[in-house]
């Protein structure tokens, strides 16, 4: 039929290497390439939502965007994954330059994210919404999954151990066959987190991943991200506003406000720059102080 | 079409939440050491998983295959027992079922409402009709390409199937309709006008599916429609099982996710656009082959036929059915186009219909009046059409009545 | 911050609310507290059991904070007051709820609402397709136009932002600029109860301290809050009463500070503590992931 | 020049009945998000009630009565079906109503049998001359009609509560409700104007120069889809804009069919739907639709 | 073993001697019809099928044929191919004939299949497109015949002259454009020009078409639509100061019309050609015809399908009884008993020759004028005559 499903079709009938040796995910092991931000305008009908940001994401770390509501930090992150087009700069990721393809050109580039309201297919199960993350490592098109050719099954069963794995250690193990509509915000949250690493990213973007979590599962979900860079080795750009989070697990942190750049560089040191202070933190997240502790 | 919904049915939950009780309420007042409330300290996920215990199992193996094998048998019996109307009506449902399920493709599984079904059902057999005679390609040759081409044409719309949405989408189809009426009334060479084509009988294997030569089988004269039965039967099979493995599959949590939030497919890696025409492609595939046959049963193509009412009655019967469901696009095929059949049969038996002409309902109103009413009843009453209804009854059965409950939500989404 | 600043029964400990003494189930019902009273509360959710045996007392005047786990029931608990528990498919099966001594169990939205009970509902929900201006304007619907002027004036002065923006979609505002819009939409109709569901949800810390005073503002102004809070600092110290929900029943109840005070509380709902020593108790996450720390995919 | 002058004029009055058909489905689209299939049917029972009573009660108070009388129905439509279906999709709903359209239609052919039934107008077949051109009367009415009705909706649904409240109920039915919107009144206010609107263009669909009410008569209403749809599903302007275009598309086309032979006789039908395609392709939502504002 | 085993029993004897074939017993003679009775031509089937049957009760009564009862079966498929299709192939097993076939798509669909079963079929379409068959028995005059006569007529008496321009308004589908094959001929041979426009069943309102032909400075316009646009046409054009004769094909009018606003306009200069007698006609037999029919369906609305549907019965009832005296019942036997006839009936309708079937059995119409006094609104204004034109016109087949 269409392009596509040619596409598929062959790429069916010779698999890239045979499906023992080859991996199917991203082919290099050596870690994810680093991500620069340069100078990246983006403007909406009266506003200019971002104002020449640039910053750089080192290979492995995690990074934060913090700023108030508002500040451009979402518009970031869909321009990285090509949700937005840039009106100018350019966002690098090793080779390719992102700010010209769209959101499924990106993902096959190993950028996965999640989304500040939840989007998921509610009438989905968990491993459904999963499995979809597998989409850019899988192949199986239109005619391979109808005539259900071996190849396709033999994907199915491996990508689905994997998706099991990913499940278990993402929290959401054992709710994999429930539809996600039916499961609480916070766990909706999870099986977000869990659907991008099942995309096996070498970039994750995680817009407040712990928003709308109590002061346990926060930290469970900060471990849980730890875990992630360190196990998985991915670099991690991350958007909160628990300041307690961001200081705990950051490796840098960039703030924005009203789209530019304000401060940049090492938790600590940006955590006192009074700029951030008068623009972000108010007395809010003062060092050593526990996110909102009274 | 494709606005995400709040929540999903209902009925679609686990066992109740008294499986996993937690021990009464401390003493209030003073709060209480965490010993005390052991279950207070099993995080959400952990402790809401046995509350969701959907047990997805489903009807025994060797049941299945017993029930299948009844259906073959009977499918292949009718034609030695049944008379030619109620074959050529089967023959009918068959091919209504092809293109229901193509037009459910669509419309369930991916939530691009399309009105223009019709058309490709027109370019199917038109297709099939001018590639045999005019251009002489073998016949079975002929009736591919006729698929083919319904494919091409419905990729030739993908910058609108691509683009548009929902009642846009919709709507815009509908110009199918309607040009490609106005095309088959005036392209006489190829279309023959009004008049339409007579259709070559297909030959298979030496096997022409027509009344000559005669055949006779166990005694029992097999006609055209004798023999088409079984090519009927083969091809909606095998198009209810393509079709099911790419919903079961990799395209169709594409589609589905497509449906419910499009720009998280992307964002996934789904090629959304090109996605949205491949499915309207592949949609077009099956209402092609579902012209195809008809005309083979028709035996002559008429541009009439390929009007606007069919396009609505696919709707229908993919609602009836259940949305989304390849089961669920037959079974609203077959009470779509076996209902005013029945009904204009046994007109004089039934009560409450009057002879035709006579003042009362007739037969062709009342089964209007039913069509209608079954479309709304089954919104009203049946969430997950026929479709639906027949895995509770076949749960019930199966004394499985716990998972019926997580029975059609599931069912009818995937 | 010092959120209990000159107001009394905050702090708690000094003043004991009567329910401190008599368990929740005995307390008989008062209809002298012409505030919010929920008695025996049971929630189904078709099969789904969300609540069960919930007693809570929102007095008039007071703020009343609600913690618990994801999936608790506290969002259920909210519905089932503003009566948009059909729109899930849920149902009040047992207990009563009763708003200025007249039963609100079974009434329809709307009649709560013209009894006053604003609800913010969870994650925004704003009209995504209408401007900023008229979700205000819909938040107004149920009240007349003078006092819905009047109210435009302070919700705009209390967010800004929402001025500037009056004329774009509220679907294209960001994730806080909504969740201000979902909070100013409610406070347009002026509520004499109002239903918060974590009103600080993606809010910038600052923002969340803005809230928080607000909700001491109208508070002060006479409306009593019924308060859904992740962040338990912020909810602890703005009630004076606090309960806990645990898979859909009352695990604790009592006095805000209180609680603030348990370390059962500090640590599973604060998360307060190096991360080493001592953990999350029992949720086994940590381990888990130890466990099943996946390898870099590589089939 | 004449011949282009007449058939332009001509066009602009059958637009203007397209556009009165367009509104109701805006109505709907607006207050429930749905696409109305049942319109055509409402229109029906309204025309045929005007028809049968004026001999009895006059053309006025006939015209009340088809108003009111399709008002209920489409209350009652709203009332007994929409609100008790379940259905997370907008799609299926339309589809629902296209069941219910088959309903009435069924039902309402029926009655009118095959009689061509006169809707009893005062204007009769008396035509307006300009200059070389001439109109009928009742398009004349039809298009001040449409005009001031359209305009009266353009006001109402962005100055009133009732307008607001209608399109958050078609956004989101359970925050509406949280604002005090008491659901039911309103998408059953919409569905119940909606058939008054439907009545009204019955008048002028089935006045002259049509022949009359029949069961033909539903036929017309399909044109008003493109009409609907090219405009902007969810824009009052929209809706005459379109209803225009169509209306004088088609008219054009069939007047200069001779000179547009090649592309075969009797394309006027075809032509609106060709021009629809054509606008969708530069603006996926219509002339003047509002489009999905789109964000994560 | 089953119901179908052993082949559909073709030429079986029966005990009179009688040959028979499918729907022929020892005691009854089915015949059906296939008709519309809830689509857009539902007046016309219903007053054809009651018609019908008030013959074959009669001709029951008069003791049936070859001592068997005639048994009519009434399918109604609406105006829908599908159902029409599926209609046929369940009556057509059980029928000895079919006696009214309305709808030519649906007849064109099943053309070859009827020839096939040699399954005498009389439709209710009047087509080019349906001759060529020897198991279709077009009655009457086709559509193109009734045109040229038409045009024929306009010259004769409305004053057209070689070099005139006329409008001919049609339907989309057979009837509209057999009608045009004829109207082209007759001005071809005339010198006259055809302003055509074609349209849908669907389209309602005539002002684009009117204004066309204003344009073109039509002298006459023949009409070859349904009674709706008839109506529009007639209204508009006389409204917008086109006053010309128009002259339409016998399905272009229904009394119904002179009901709504349109009425004086049809009075006025509007005719139609029609191979069918008017019921208003003064012949015995059709007021013996309107008698009857009014006693057994009173009130009901007495407009052309009465005498076609009743010829129709007629021919077929004809064919039979000349099969009996063949003592041949078969499906064959039928048709050459049918196909024997030359020179048939009168009193309804034009006479007809039945031995051609890659002809019209009739080439001489009635031309008619709406009357709101007269039985079924229409009186004759010019006897029957077969014009110059017609005559020699070569009838193009299929
Ligand atoms: N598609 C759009 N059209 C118009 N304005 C937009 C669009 N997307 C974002 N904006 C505006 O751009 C600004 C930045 O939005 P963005 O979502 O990036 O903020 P944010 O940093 O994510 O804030 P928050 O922390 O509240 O999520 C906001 O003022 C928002 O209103
Ligand atoms: N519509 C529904 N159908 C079935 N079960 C539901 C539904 N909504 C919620 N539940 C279940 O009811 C319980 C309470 O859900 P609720 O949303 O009230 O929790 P919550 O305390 O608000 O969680 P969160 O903090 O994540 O918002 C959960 O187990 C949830 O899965
Ligand atoms: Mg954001
Ligand atoms: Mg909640």
């Amino acid at each position: 039929m269409d392009g596509l499903t040619r596409r598929r079709a062959a790429s069916v009938r010779h698999p890239r290497g045979s499906a023992r040796d080859q991996p199917v995910g991203t082919p290099d092991s050596d870690g994810p390439p680093e991500l620069v931000v340069s100078e990246v305008t983006v403007r909406f009908a009266g506003l200019t939502a971002l104002d020449a940001v640039s910053f750089t994401v080192a290979p492995g770390s995690v990074h934060a965007l913090i700023g108030p509501n508002g500040a451009g930090k979402s518009t970031c992150f869909n321009v990285l994954s090509g949700v937005y087009r840039a009106a100018s700069g350019s966002v690098r990721f090793g080779g390719a330059e992102l700010t010209s393809l769209r959101p499924h050109q990106v993902a096959a580039l190993g950028v996965a994210r999640t989304f500040q309201n939840i989007a998921l297919s509610p009438h989905l199960t968990v491993r459904d919404n999963l499995m979809l993350g597998r989409h850019r490592l899988t192949r199986a098109g239109f005619v391979s999954a109808g005539l259900r050719l071996p190849s396709a099954r033999r994907e199915a069963v491996r990508h689905g151990a994997r998706v099991a794995e990913i499940a278990q250690f993402a929290g959401v193990g054992d709710v994999l066959p429930v539809p996600v509509g039916l499961l609480p915000y916070g766990v909706q949250k999870r099986v977000e987190l869990a659907r991008a690493l099942c995309m096996e990213p070498r970039l994750l973007l995680l817009d407040e991943p712990v928003a709308g979590m109590n002061g346990g599962e926060r930290r469970e979900m900060a471990d849980l991200i730890q875990a992630v860079r360190d196990s998985l080795g991915v670099s991690i750009l991350l958007v909160e506003h628990d300041m307690g989070m961001v200081m705990r697990i950051a490796d840098a942190v960039t703030v924005l406000d009203f789209g530019r750049r304000i401060a940049d560089g090492p938790p600590e040191r940006v955590q006192r720059d009074p700029e951030v202070i008068r623009a972000y933190l108010g007395d809010f997240g003062r060092p050593s102080d526990e996110h909102g502790e009274a | 079409m494709s606005e995400p919904t709040p929540a999903p049915d209902m009925s679609a939950s686990g066992t109740p939440v008294t499986d996993t009780d937690t021990p009464a309420a401390p003493a209030p007042g003073a709060p209480v050491p965490a010993a005390s409330t052991p279950g207070a300290h099993i995080p959400a996920h952990a402790s809401a998983a046995p509350a969701y215990g959907v047990r997805t199992r489903r009807v025994s193996r060797p049941v299945r295959a017993a029930l299948w094998a009844v259906l073959l048998a009977v499918a292949v019996a009718v034609p030695f027992y049944l008379e030619g109307f109620w074959l050529q009506t089967g023959l009918f449902a068959m091919a209504a079922a092809i293109g229901a399920i193509g037009i459910n493709l669509l419309t369930g599984a991916t939530g691009q409402l399309s009105l223009g079904h019709a058309f490709f059902l027109a370019v199917g057999a038109y297709s099939y009709v001018y590639l045999s005679s005019d251009l002489g390609l073998p016949t079975p040759l002929a009736a591919v390409a006729a698929v083919a081409v319904a494919g091409v044409s419905g990729g030739l719309f993908s910058p609108i199937a691509g683009r548009l949405k929902g009642a846009y989408l919709g709507i815009a189809t509908l110009a199918l309709i309607f040009v490609g009426q106005h095309i088959l009334f005036n392209a006489e060479p190829v279309t023959g006008g009004f008049n339409g084509r007579p259709v070559p009988p297909l030959e298979l294997f030496g096997l022409v599916f027509a009344d000559t030569p005669e055949l006779v089988v166990l005694d029992v004269p097999f006609g055209s429609l004798e023999r088409l039965w079984f090519l009927g039967i083969a091809l909606l099979a095998g198009a209810a099982l393509f079709a099911r493995g790419v919903l079961r599959g990799r395209p169709g949590l594409a589609m589905n996710t497509i449906r419910d939030h499009e720009i998280a497919a992307g964002v996934m890696g789904v090629p959304v656009a090109r996605y949205r025409a491949g499915v309207f492609v592949l949609s077009s595939m099956y209402g092609g082959l579902a012209g195809v046959l008809v005309a083979l049963v028709f035996q002559q193509v008429v541009p009439d036929y390929f009007g606007m009412p069919l396009s609505l009655d696919y709707l229908a019967m993919i609602v009836i059915g259940g949305l989304g469901s390849v089961a669920g696009a037959i079974a609203g095929a077959a009470f779509v186009s076996l209902l005013p059949q029945l009904l204009t049969r046994y007109s004089d038996a039934l009560p409450l219909v009057a002879e035709p002409g006579s003042g009362g309902v007739s037969p062709a109103e009342a089964a209007r009046i039913l069509y209608g009413a079954a479309v709304v009843a089954v919104v009203l009453f049946l969430p997950g059409g026929l479709a639906g209804l027949a895995t509770r009854l076949g749960r019930v059965r199966l004394k499985e009545l716990r998972w019926a409950k997580s029975a059609p939500a599931q069912a009818s989404r995937r | 911050m010092s959120g209990d600043a000159g107001r009394p029964g905050a702090g708690g400990p000094e003043i004991e609310s009567p329910e401190t003494a008599v368990p929740e189930a005995a307390k008989p019902a008062t209809p002298e507290t012409e505030g919010l009273e929920i008695r025996g509360l049971e929630v189904r959710y078709g099969p789904v059991r969300a609540l069960r045996g919930v007693d809570l007392t929102v007095p008039r005047g007071a703020v009343a904070a609600v913690l618990g786990a994801n999936g608790a029931g506290k969002t259920t608990l909210l519905r089932a007051v503003s009566g948009t528990l059909r729109f899930h498919r849920g149902a009040i099966t047992a207990g009563t709820i009763t708003f200025g001594g007249a039963r609100v169990d079974g009434a329809p939205a709307a009649e709560v609402v013209r009894r006053g009970v604003v609800q913010v509902p969870e994650g925004r929900r704003v009209f995504a397709r209408m401007t900023v201006a008229e979700n205000l304007r819909a938040g107004a619907l149920a009240v007349p136009g003078r006092r819905a002027a009047a109210a435009r004036e302070r919700v705009l002065e209390l967010f800004p932002v929402l001025a500037e923006r009056a004329h774009q979609r509220a679907g294209l505002l960001s994730g806080g600029e909504q969740q201000m819009l979902a909070i100013g939409r409610a406070l347009m109709a002026g509520p004499s109860l109002l239903l918060l569901d974590e009103p600080t949800l993606g809010l910038a810390p600052m923002m969340a301290a803005r809230i928080a005073d607000t909700v001491r503002r109208i508070n002060a102004q006479g409306t009593s809050v019924l308060l859904v809070e992740q962040n338990a600092a912020m909810a602890l110290a703005l009630a004076e009463r606090a309960y806990v929900l645990e898979v859909g029943e009352l695990a604790l109840s009592g006095p805000a500070a209180e609680l603030a005070a348990s370390d059962e509380v500090r640590r599973r709902y604060l998360g307060v503590g190096a991360p080493d020593t001592d953990r999350p108790v029992g949720t086994g996450l940590e381990e888990r992931a130890e466990r099943t720390r996946p390898a870099r995919w590589t089939a | 020049m004449a011949v282009f002058l007449e058939l332009l004029v001509n066009g602009i009055s059958v637009g203007a009945v397209y556009a009165l058909i367009a509104l109701g489905f805006v109505v709907i689209f607006k207050a429930t998000e749905v696409v109305n299939f049942t319109h055509a049917s409402l229109l029906l029972a309204g025309g045929y009630v005007i028809a049968r009573l004026h001999p009895l009660v006059g053309f006025w108070a006939a015209l009340a009565a088809g108003i009111a009388a399709a008002a209920l129905v489409g209350a009652l439509v709203e009332f007994l079906i929409l609100r008790r279906a379940h259905v997370g999709s907008r799609g299926v709903l339309a589809i629902v109503t296209i069941g219910v359209d088959i309903l009435l239609t069924t039902e309402l052919t029926r009655q009118i049998g095959t009689e061509v039934l006169a809707l009893g107008d005062p204007w009769g077949d008396r035509v307006l001359r300009l200059g070389p051109v001439t109109v009928a009367e009742t398009r004349v009415v039809a298009l001040a009609v449409a005009a001031a009705l359209i305009a009266a909706f353009l006001l109402a649904f962005k100055f009133t509560g009732w307008g607001v409240a209608m399109r958050a109920t078609a956004e989101d039915a359970e925050t509406a409700a949280l604002m005090g919107v008491r659901l039911g009144r309103v998408s059953l206010g919409a569905w119940a104007v909606a058939g008054a609107l439907a009545a009204v263009a019955a008048l002028f669909l089935c006045v002259f120069p049509t022949p009359g009410l029949d069961r033909g008569t539903t036929a017309a209403a399909m044109k008003a889809f493109p009409a609907a749809i090219l405009g902007g599903l969810d824009s009052t302007t929209g809706a005459l804009a379109g209803g225009l275009i169509v209306g004088v598309t088609e008219t054009l086309i069939s007047g200069y069919q001779s000179e547009l032979a090649f592309l075969g006789r009797g394309i006027g039908d075809a032509a609106p739907f060709l021009v629809m395609i054509v606008i969708l392709l530069l603006r996926p939502s219509g002339l003047f639709g509002t489009k999905e504002p789109v964000r994560v | 073993a089953s119901g179908k085993a052993t082949g559909g029993g073709a030429g079986a004897a029966s005990g009179d001697g009688v040959a028979t074939g499918p729907g022929v017993t020892a005691t009854t003679v089915t015949v059906s019809a296939l008709t519309d009775l809830t689509g857009p031509y539902a007046s016309f089937g219903k007053s054809q099928t009651q018609a019908q049957q008030l013959y074959f009760d009669q001709a029951n009564a008069a003791g049936g044929v070859c001592g068997r009862k005639y048994e009519l079966v009434v399918r109604d498929h609406g105006y829908d191919t599908q159902k029409a299709v599926a209609a046929y192939t369940e009556v057509a097993p059980k029928s000895a004939a079919i006696v009214q076939f309305i709808g030519s798509p649906m007849i064109t669909a099943l053309k070859r299949r009827i020839d096939g079963d040699k399954l005498l079929t009389i439709p209710m379409a009047w087509a080019t497109t349906l001759l060529g068959s020897r198991a279709i028995q077009v009655t009457g005059t086709t559509y193109d015949i009734d045109m040229i006569n038409a045009v024929e007529f306009l010259v004769k008496e409305k004053g057209i002259t070689s070099g005139d321009a006329i409008g001919h308004l049609y339907f989309e589908g057979d009837y509209g454009e057999s009608s045009l094959n004829g109207s082209k001929y007759a001005a071809g041979k005339l010198g006259l020009r055809i302003v055509e426009q074609k349209i849908k069943a669907t389209d309602q309102d005539m002002s684009a078409q009117v204004a066309a032909f204003k344009a073109a400075g039509v002298k006459a316009v023949l009409v070859s639509v349904g009674p709706r646009q008839t109506a529009s046409l007639v209204g508009v054009s006389l409204a917008k100061g086109m006053d010309v004769p128009f002259v339409g094909s016998n399905s272009a009018y229904s009394p119904q019309l002179l009901a709504t606003p349109a009425g004086p306009a049809l009075l006025k200069d509007f005719y139609y050609v029609s191979a069918g007698t008017p019921v208003s006609a003064t012949n015995p037999a059709m007021q013996k015809l309107v008698a009857d029919y009014q006693a057994k369906y009173p009130g009901e609305t007495l407009d052309s399908g009465v005498p076609t549907g009743w010829s129709a019965a007629m021919i077929v009832d004809e064919a039979m009884k000349k099969a009996c005296e063949a003592k041949d019942l078969t499906r064959e036997g039928v048709l050459k008993a049918h196909r024997s006839q030359s020179s048939f009936g009168g009193d309804l309708g034009t006479p007809m020759d039945f031995t051609f079937f890659d002809k019209p059995a009739s080439r001489s119409s009635y031309v008619l004028k709406p009357d709101k006094a007269a039985l079924g609104g229409s009186v004759i204004y010019k006897e029957a005559e077969v014009s110059e034109l017609a005559k020699d016109y070569p009838v193009p087949v299929g």
